[in-house]
């Protein structure tokens, strides 16, 4: 492998990982770190995104409005399920650890009665291309790109929007933003629909991909929550840079002695992180800044 | 004149502030279900009680987690690692050692030593590292998983202790039972009767020990760390030492957990480290309430044994139904189903309830 | 023979500039105020004192010991406590337990519990000493935590604005107690706004401004000199 | 005991993990039940299942095989799907000295004679399948596995074959359970250059491999142990991403003879909603159909009895796949092999059929059933042969 | 000049857990007026602030603004009818920087006003919030934390403040600008005010009238004059 093939073979495996990473983390981060809400059925929101876009394809749609709708429908079931459960458990984030795990067995074990044992894949769009004598996936650099785009949309819907500002004052001090006028009950199901709605375009983006079984969110779950943490409580600040310290450390692992040092330098990779900034990046990152 | 003194002290430390129960009344109940308990297998056939044994192995594991977790406001999501590793160190000593002179009871009391250990070194490592909150859970979770993710992988014959294979994912089978040495024939303590009341003895034990343990200068130092860390490090406590201690006794108690599970059923595998294993003791205590040892330790039973019966009748729908009545539990009973169904009946409770509630 | 002594004690949090070499003394068996303006650094200069913030350079002396380097709990073990600017006390705990820890330190049953009624009575609490810490009203919380500070048996008593949110008998009570504790030989360093409260205990007071010692001196030449009415008195009726 | 019923236990995974390779298993047992209840039953007694939901959860299987064993006091239980799992109630069956059928195909080894195995091991899999592809398309081979007992022990077999058959290793990969994103091994593989792939992959997250190396056109020849039989990726997944792909198995769907199309018909009947007939399921049809014949020639349900029986070395029958036999040393079963050939539709053709392939390593390593029984399972690299015994 | 009752209460209880702390109250303030409220420790003032606002639902009563019935409003909405609100301790949003913890009080008063110039005066008024408007509010000191949660309120622009122990934590010259900010407000633009406070000398500083808490009923009111009298207010201060 000569230098410049090596080269963009390093960068197309650390995209590719830092993708999986955010696309995964997203929804995770928003309903975390702007809720405290543990949300172990995170997996069953990609899950829905997945369903609901497989099926939109099956039925003839294009893949992006597919995916649109995936995304969609994950956000309304989330807002429902904000609504309905989760409203109740603001007040005892660590609850929502054991109703969110129940949910997420509802879901998969109801998918499994209802759609059966699997679902058929719909094949990966794009073809491939190749790079000094190696064929890659023209399909992996789309999700590389939504990785970016899906950080920088959330920055700006939360720095640059009202919506953002009232949501994370919410999240901060609930019931002094409710007695400032924001309609605080509404915000919680807005952010909660937004986590659910980008745990749903992970979904989407992976369904060609990925086999499609209802445990299949359980692929992305341990990977969101290490991001997620490493990253610690503001999701900008540390999100991104907490997928891209992990997804050099997974991909040079990975590439370096396999999938099985991939798996566990990730997870080492973050014991010695939080071990070196106890509080993620975010805490690092806010320490240093006045 | 004095030893009897400290002695009455220590049995004070039975009830206190950080546990429910008090008095005639209380002590009376605890009186009849350890009787009921004992009494059990007389009614019961083989497999009921070696059932309960089953269930009784798991209730240290949620012990050691209420201790943790309920009274020291650290969630480690990662018990399932000392449980591993013990049921793994019981396994490769009773293999090497063998079950004569009793050394199989050697070994479980090693192998706990062993867990207790690996919690330390961990335990130094996160709570002088200043690591809390969602930051120990997934730290803990990531222990437990690499644990699984590398013993998954330790299926060649290269993987061996002394003659012990640990066998990767199909896991390790064929360590003997606890076995008691007893002239004319060793007694093996299958799941049943005989296992039974040790290890409900044991049970008892513990719980007893805990609730003096709770009830005493550390517990009182342990929740004042839950409700405010930087306090009670500013009254003069190294708060680092009291959670580290509260994490080594709850690990080794886990441990037991995972000694006790490996002798039951022979076998000891990588998944009991795994995500889906890691996830139940804390549901486990999260339905019974854990602030508190007593509903901690039936909502264990309860929640294993309500399961248990789910599949068994559920087919299909013992997953939904499962998880509906997870939801539900902690929806209705914020504080532990107990404390809300006790506080229907008792005004203590109702007033403790409003207080949580508030 | 001072209790506490600060030399260049300096604090930077990012680019700004706390603490700024500050040469501090607090004699022993004096009660002295420290007042500025708001962000001058005092609640900062006082979580240096206790270690809650790693300085950024200086020393700190406790009874002659350099203490810069010593864990919180330490430096309270060797007999300084505190009392926060916000009530830092267990919300989920009865008010009797807050004491209890407090007091466990150095007492056990019986005493122990004799203890704890004193205290009770002491703060006005009796009544309030199974409602959980929690759902004190402010101005009990404040009591509270004065309590828990106390009941440590310092040495060298560090109070942070321990008289907000009282009435003025409150104040004046708290005042008294701070002069009860003093004649036991305790050595007080409190920060208020309060220039009533101030001109009742302070033996001293010194003005922190910008992080950096602006003035010293008697309660009566600080209320007369203007450079201080002009930063933080304003008209002063103390 | 005449007309009471035989008792039957049935654990499988009908939820979690596994379960989309193994509730065709369960209704395997059902159909070859309900058959045998219309004829009369075995020696004139009714078959009754007694079944529970294991949830791909190795816990569930301790519970429940002590259960049907003490509490329901089955004859005979059908269970278990991943090794794991049946390592994990081995134990139990061995302590009360139940009978228990493993109907899976699996890394081999176990000589244990309280089990019964009618999957398919290596020996039939493997040196059926290796040398043929290494004939067809060259003799540098990689393997990418499930970094488990099964895939390091299947490989160690696809390692030893190649070796055999003057063929070296371009590379060997093994994956960690759960993985689902193969870009780097995908890399490895296109680097290695070998002229085809073994694929041992297992469970649902490691089949997202060839989706995505059909989108970075790998456009290697396969060949597997378990896919498409087991877990039938031709079906879920879009063509052409399992082209070329061969696969050895003892059983499918599209096997075509008319005992095999007759079998699909009538499954298909009672159970419509199927979306595929695995090996593992017609191992657990046959499985009941071979456990009646034993039954009937002991003249009881007990296991000495049954053990005899086999010990005659012909229990066999006419079963789909073709004519199959226990083997009395292992308790292991002969298999028709099938070389299923993935193509470019994913339509199935059968280059190559091997008939009676007979599961012989155990006895040729040292397990005889007949004579003790070490309940132990052995592997290549660990076995009473290698050990020197 | 006989103004309009803005706001008034009628038998108001309410109370935490059953345990009614609130035990009746009645008071009415007319538009524009500058009432305090006084009272010792644990009496429930702060308590009569959070069920005006509706962070606390009244057990029994009602509360009217405007002559409407608030009590079956929540709490945002009656921010949105004009009512700003600053609790006892501040509680600001730490982990957003000043500029953003005043954006939020714009929601105060329904309509969306001019932010940048209402910053401006505020800015105006609290010239420190201007210097650290991008500094994360969990970090000021704790009277830059009052300044910044008053100002919060002040970007709605409401008709209504409730102020909660302003004077706690800040220094006296500051003290004495809130006063006189608060004082200027009241005369340019009609604001009222209710405030509980304990410091004589900002009570004396603003309030046209005073009512007197204990054991969460009104027991008395001091009109204008009885106000001017340190010793008289200190007296009822000491019950
Ligand atoms: N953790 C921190 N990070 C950044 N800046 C901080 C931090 N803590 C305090 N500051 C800043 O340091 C300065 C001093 O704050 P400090 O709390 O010590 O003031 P103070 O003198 O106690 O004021 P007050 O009388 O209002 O309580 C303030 O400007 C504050 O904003
Ligand atoms: N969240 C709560 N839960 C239960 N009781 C509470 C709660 N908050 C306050 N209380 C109780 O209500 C009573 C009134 O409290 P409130 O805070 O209204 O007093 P306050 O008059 O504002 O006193 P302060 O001057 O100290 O602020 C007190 O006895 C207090 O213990
Ligand atoms: N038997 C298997 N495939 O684990
Ligand atoms: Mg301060
Ligand atoms: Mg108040």
């Amino acid at each position: 492998m000569d230098f410049s093939s090596g080269l963009f073979s390093f960068l197309y495996q650390t995209g590719d990982a830092f993708a999986f990473l955010v696309l995964s983390a997203c929804g995770l981060a928003v309903i975390f770190g702007m809720m405290g809400i543990i949300n172990l059925a995170h997996g069953e929101f990609i899950l829905c995104g997945a369903y609901v876009t497989t099926s939109a394809v099956q039925v003839g749609l294009p893949l992006p409005i597919a995916i649109f709708l995936g995304t969609a429908v994950a956000g309304l079931v989330g807002m429902l399920l904000e609504r309905v459960i989760i409203r109740h458990l603001y007040s005892r984030p660590l609850d929502s650890i054991v109703v969110t795990w129940g949910i997420s067995m509802i879901a998969t074990q109801g998918t499994l009665i209802i759609l059966g044992s699997t679902m058929p894949g719909t094949g990966t769009p794009f073809g491939s291309f190749s790079v000094g004598g190696y064929g890659y996936s023209v399909y992996r650099l789309v999700l590389m790109l939504a990785a970016l785009a899906t950080l920088a949309v959330l920055w700006l819907v939360f720095t640059r929007t009202r919506f953002g500002i009232l949501a994370r004052a919410t999240i901060q001090v609930p019931h002094i933003a409710e007695a400032l006028g924001v309609n605080t009950s509404l915000i919680y199901s807005l952010t909660f629909g937004l986590g659910a709605a980008l745990a749903g375009l992970c979904g989407g983006l992976y369904a060609p991909t990925m086999t499609l079984v209802p445990t299949m969110g359980s692929a992305f779950v341990v990977e969101a929550f290490v991001t997620v943490v490493v990253g610690g409580a503001d999701i900008f600040l540390g999100t991104a840079p907490a997928a891209a310290i992990l997804a050099v450390v997974k991909a040079g692992l990975t590439s370096w002695q396999g999938q099985l040092a991939g798996q566990i330098g990730l997870l080492v990779a973050v014991i010695v992180v939080i071990r070196i900034l106890p509080r993620g990046l975010t805490g690092f990152i806010l320490r240093e800044r006045a | 004149m004095s030893s009897r003194n400290s002695v009455s002290s220590a049995l004070r430390l039975l009830e206190g502030p950080q546990t429910l129960g008090k008095g005639p009344g209380f002590w009376a109940g605890f009186a009849v279900v350890l009787a009921l308990a004992c009494a059990y297998p007389l009614f019961a056939d083989g497999y009921d009680v070696g059932n309960n044994v089953y269930f009784f192995n798991w209730a240290f594991m949620a012990l050691g987690l209420g201790l943790i977790w309920g009274y020291g406001g650290a969630l480690s999501f990662g018990q399932t690692a000392f449980f591993g590793v013990a049921g793994y160190a019981y396994g490769v000593l009773t293999i090497n050692l063998g079950d004569a002179y009793g050394l199989t009871f050697f070994s479980l009391v090693a192998a706990v030593a062993i867990s207790a250990l690996f919690a330390a070194v961990l335990g130094y490592f996160l709570f002088f590292g200043r690591i809390s909150g969602v930051f120990l859970g997934i730290v803990t979770l990531s222990v437990t998983l690499v644990l699984e993710r590398f013993m998954s992988q330790t299926a060649g014959p290269e993987w061996a202790i002394g003659s012990a294979r640990l066998n990767g994912f199909n896991g390790m089978g064929g360590m003997p039972s606890l076995t008691i040495p007893w002239p004319g024939g060793d007694i093996v303590l299958f799941p049943d009767v005989a296992l039974y009341y040790l290890t409900l003895a044991i049970l008892v034990v513990v719980y007893l020990a805990l609730r003096m343990l709770v009830n005493s200068r550390f517990g009182n130092v342990l929740v004042a760390i839950r409700e405010n860390p930087q306090r009670a490090e500013m009254l003069g406590y190294d708060i680092r030492r009291y959670q580290l201690g509260a994490f080594v006794i709850g690990s080794g108690l886990a441990g037991l957990s995972g000694v006790l599970y490996t002798a039951w059923g022979n076998y000891i595998t990588p998944s009991s480290m795994g995500m889906s294993a890691a996830a139940l003791p804390v549901v486990w205590v999260a339905v019974g309430g854990r602030s508190d040892l007593t509903t901690t330790l039936f909502g264990t039973l309860l929640v294993l044994a309500g399961f248990q019966y789910l599949t068994i009748y559920g087919s299909q729908y013992a997953l939904v139904v499962m998880g509906v009545l997870l939801v539900v539990t902690i929806l209705a009973a914020p504080s532990g189903i107990f404390i809300t169904l006790g506080a229907l009946f008792s005004k203590g409770l109702r007033r403790r309830l409003k207080r949580e509630r508030a | 023979m001072a209790i506490l002594r600060t030399e260049k004690l300096d604090k930077w949090f990012g680019g700004l500039h706390v603490t700024d070499e500050v040469d501090f003394t607090v004699e022993t068996g004096e009660v002295h105020c420290l007042i500025g303006p708001n962000g001058a650094g005092k609640s900062t200069f006082f979580k240096l004192v206790l270690g809650e913030h790693a300085p950024s350079g200086g020393a700190i002396l406790y009874d002659g010991e350099n203490i810069t380097r010593a864990k919180p709990f330490e430096r309270i073990r060797r007999g300084i406590s505190v009392k926060f600017q916000v009530p830092g006390i267990f919300q989920a705990l009865k008010v009797r337990q807050n004491l209890q820890i407090a007091l466990q330190h150095h007492l056990q049953g019986a005493t122990l519990n004799e203890e704890i009624d004193r205290l009770l009575e002491f703060l006005k609490l009796k009544d309030a000493q199974d409602q959980l810490a929690g759902s004190l009203s402010h101005g009990q919380k404040q009591w509270l935590e004065i309590g828990m500070a106390i009941a440590l048996k310092p040495k060298l008593l560090l109070l942070d604005e321990p008289t907000a949110g009282m009435t003025p008998d409150e104040t004046f009570a708290t005042g008294e107690m701070v002069q009860a504790l003093n004649a036991q030989g305790v050595s007080v360093l409190a920060v208020e706004h309060d220039m009533a409260f101030v001109r009742q205990i302070a033996q001293k007071v010194t003005v922190l401004h910008f992080g950096k010692v602006f003035a010293q001196g008697t309660i009566d030449e600080i209320v007369a000199d203007e450079r201080v009415a002009a930063i933080y008195l304003g008209e002063v009726h103390a | 005991q005449d007309g009471e019923p035989i008792k039957m236990g049935v654990l499988e995974d009908q939820s979690g993990d596994f379960a989309v390779a193994t509730i065709g298993k369960v209704h395997g047992i059902e159909l070859a039940a309900e058959e045998i209840n219309a004829n009369g039953g075995i020696a004139g007694r009714p078959l009754e299942l007694v079944t529970y939901d294991t949830q791909s959860d190795n816990r569930r299987y301790q519970e429940f095989m002590r259960r049907v064993l003490q509490r329901d006091k089955v004859d005979v239980v059908f269970a278990g799907f991943s090794s794991a799992s049946r390592e994990a109630y081995r134990p139990i069956v061995d302590q009360f000295d139940g009978l228990a059928f493993y109907n899976n195909q699996y890394e081999g080894g176990v000589c244990d004679a309280n089990m019964i195995v009618t999957g398919a091991v290596p020996e039939q899999q493997f040196s059926t399948l290796i040398p043929y592809m290494m004939e067809k398309y060259g003799k540098n081979v990689y393997t990418i596995a499930a970094d488990y007992n099964f895939g390091q022990i299947s490989a160690e077999w696809v390692r030893d074959i190649v070796k055999e058959n003057g063929g070296t290793m371009a590379g060997e990969e093994f994956i960690p359970l759960g993985v689902s994103q193969f870009s780097q091994t995908i890399q490895n593989i296109q680097n290695a250059k070998p002229d085809f792939l073994v694929t041992l992959l297992v469970g649902t997250a490691q089949a997202s491999y060839y989706e995505q190396a059909a989108s970075a056109n790998v456009g290697l020849p396969m060949a597997s142990s378990v896919n498409v039989g087991q877990g039938y990726e031709h079906k879920r997944f879009q063509p052409p991403s399992l082209a070329d792909m061969y696969v050895t198995t003892n059983w499918i769907e599209e096997v075509d003879n008319p005992a095999s199309k007759e079998f699909v018909e009538k499954w298909h009947e009672k159970f419509p909603d199927e979306p595929y007939i695995n090996q593992e399921a017609e191992n657990s049809y046959i499985a009941v159909y071979l456990y009646k014949q034993m039954v009937e020639r002991a003249g009881s349900t007990d296991h000495d009895a049954i053990r005899k029986v086999i010990a005659e070395g012909d229990v066999c029958m006419d079963a789909p796949e073709g004519h199959v036999c226990i083997d009395p040393k292992s308790q292991h079963m002969s298999h028709t092999i099938y070389l299923a050939k993935v193509g470019e539709d994913h339509s199935i053709t059968f280059p190559k059929v091997w008939d009676d392939i007979k599961p012989y390593w155990l006895g040729d390593v040292g397990c005889d059933l007949t004579k003790d029984n070490p309940e132990a399972q052995y592997t290549p690299s660990d076995n009473p042969k290698k050990s020197g015994g | 000049m006989r103004k309009e009752i803005l706001l008034e209460t009628m038998g108001l209880w309410a109370g935490y857990g059953g345990k009614p702390v609130l035990q009746g109250v009645d008071l009415s303030v007319r538009a524009g007026e500058i009432v305090a409220v006084i009272g010792r420790n644990g009496v429930g003032k702060s308590t009569l602030m959070k069920s005006l606002i509706g962070l606390l639902p009244s057990d029994r009563g009602s509360v009217l603004f405007q002559g409407e019935a608030l009590d079956a409003m929540a709490a945002h909405r009656r921010a949105r009818q004009g009512i700003g609100y600053v609790p006892q301790g501040r509680d600001v949003f730490p982990r957003m920087s000043v500029g953003e913890n005043l954006l939020v009080g714009q929601s105060i008063g329904g309509g969306r006003s001019d932010a940048a110039a209402r910053l401006d005066a505020i800015y105006g008024y609290f010239p420190i919030l201007k210097e650290r408007r991008d500094q994360r509010a969990g970090t000021l000191s704790g009277g830059q934390q009052q300044q910044l949660a008053i100002g919060r309120v002040l970007m709605g622009g409401p008709s209504l403040i409730l102020l909660d122990e302003p004077s706690e934590g800040i220094q006296p010259n500051i003290v004495q600008d809130i006063a006189r900010i608060m004082v200027d407000l009241n005369r340019q633009t009609g604001i009222t005010v209710v405030f509980v406070e304990q410091n004589l000398d900002m009570i004396r500083a603003m309030a046209e009238r005073c009512y007197v808490m204990d054991k969460g009923r009104i027991t008395a009111e001091i009109g204008r004059d009885a106000l001017e009298d340190r010793d008289t207010v200190r007296r009822y201060l000491a019950v």
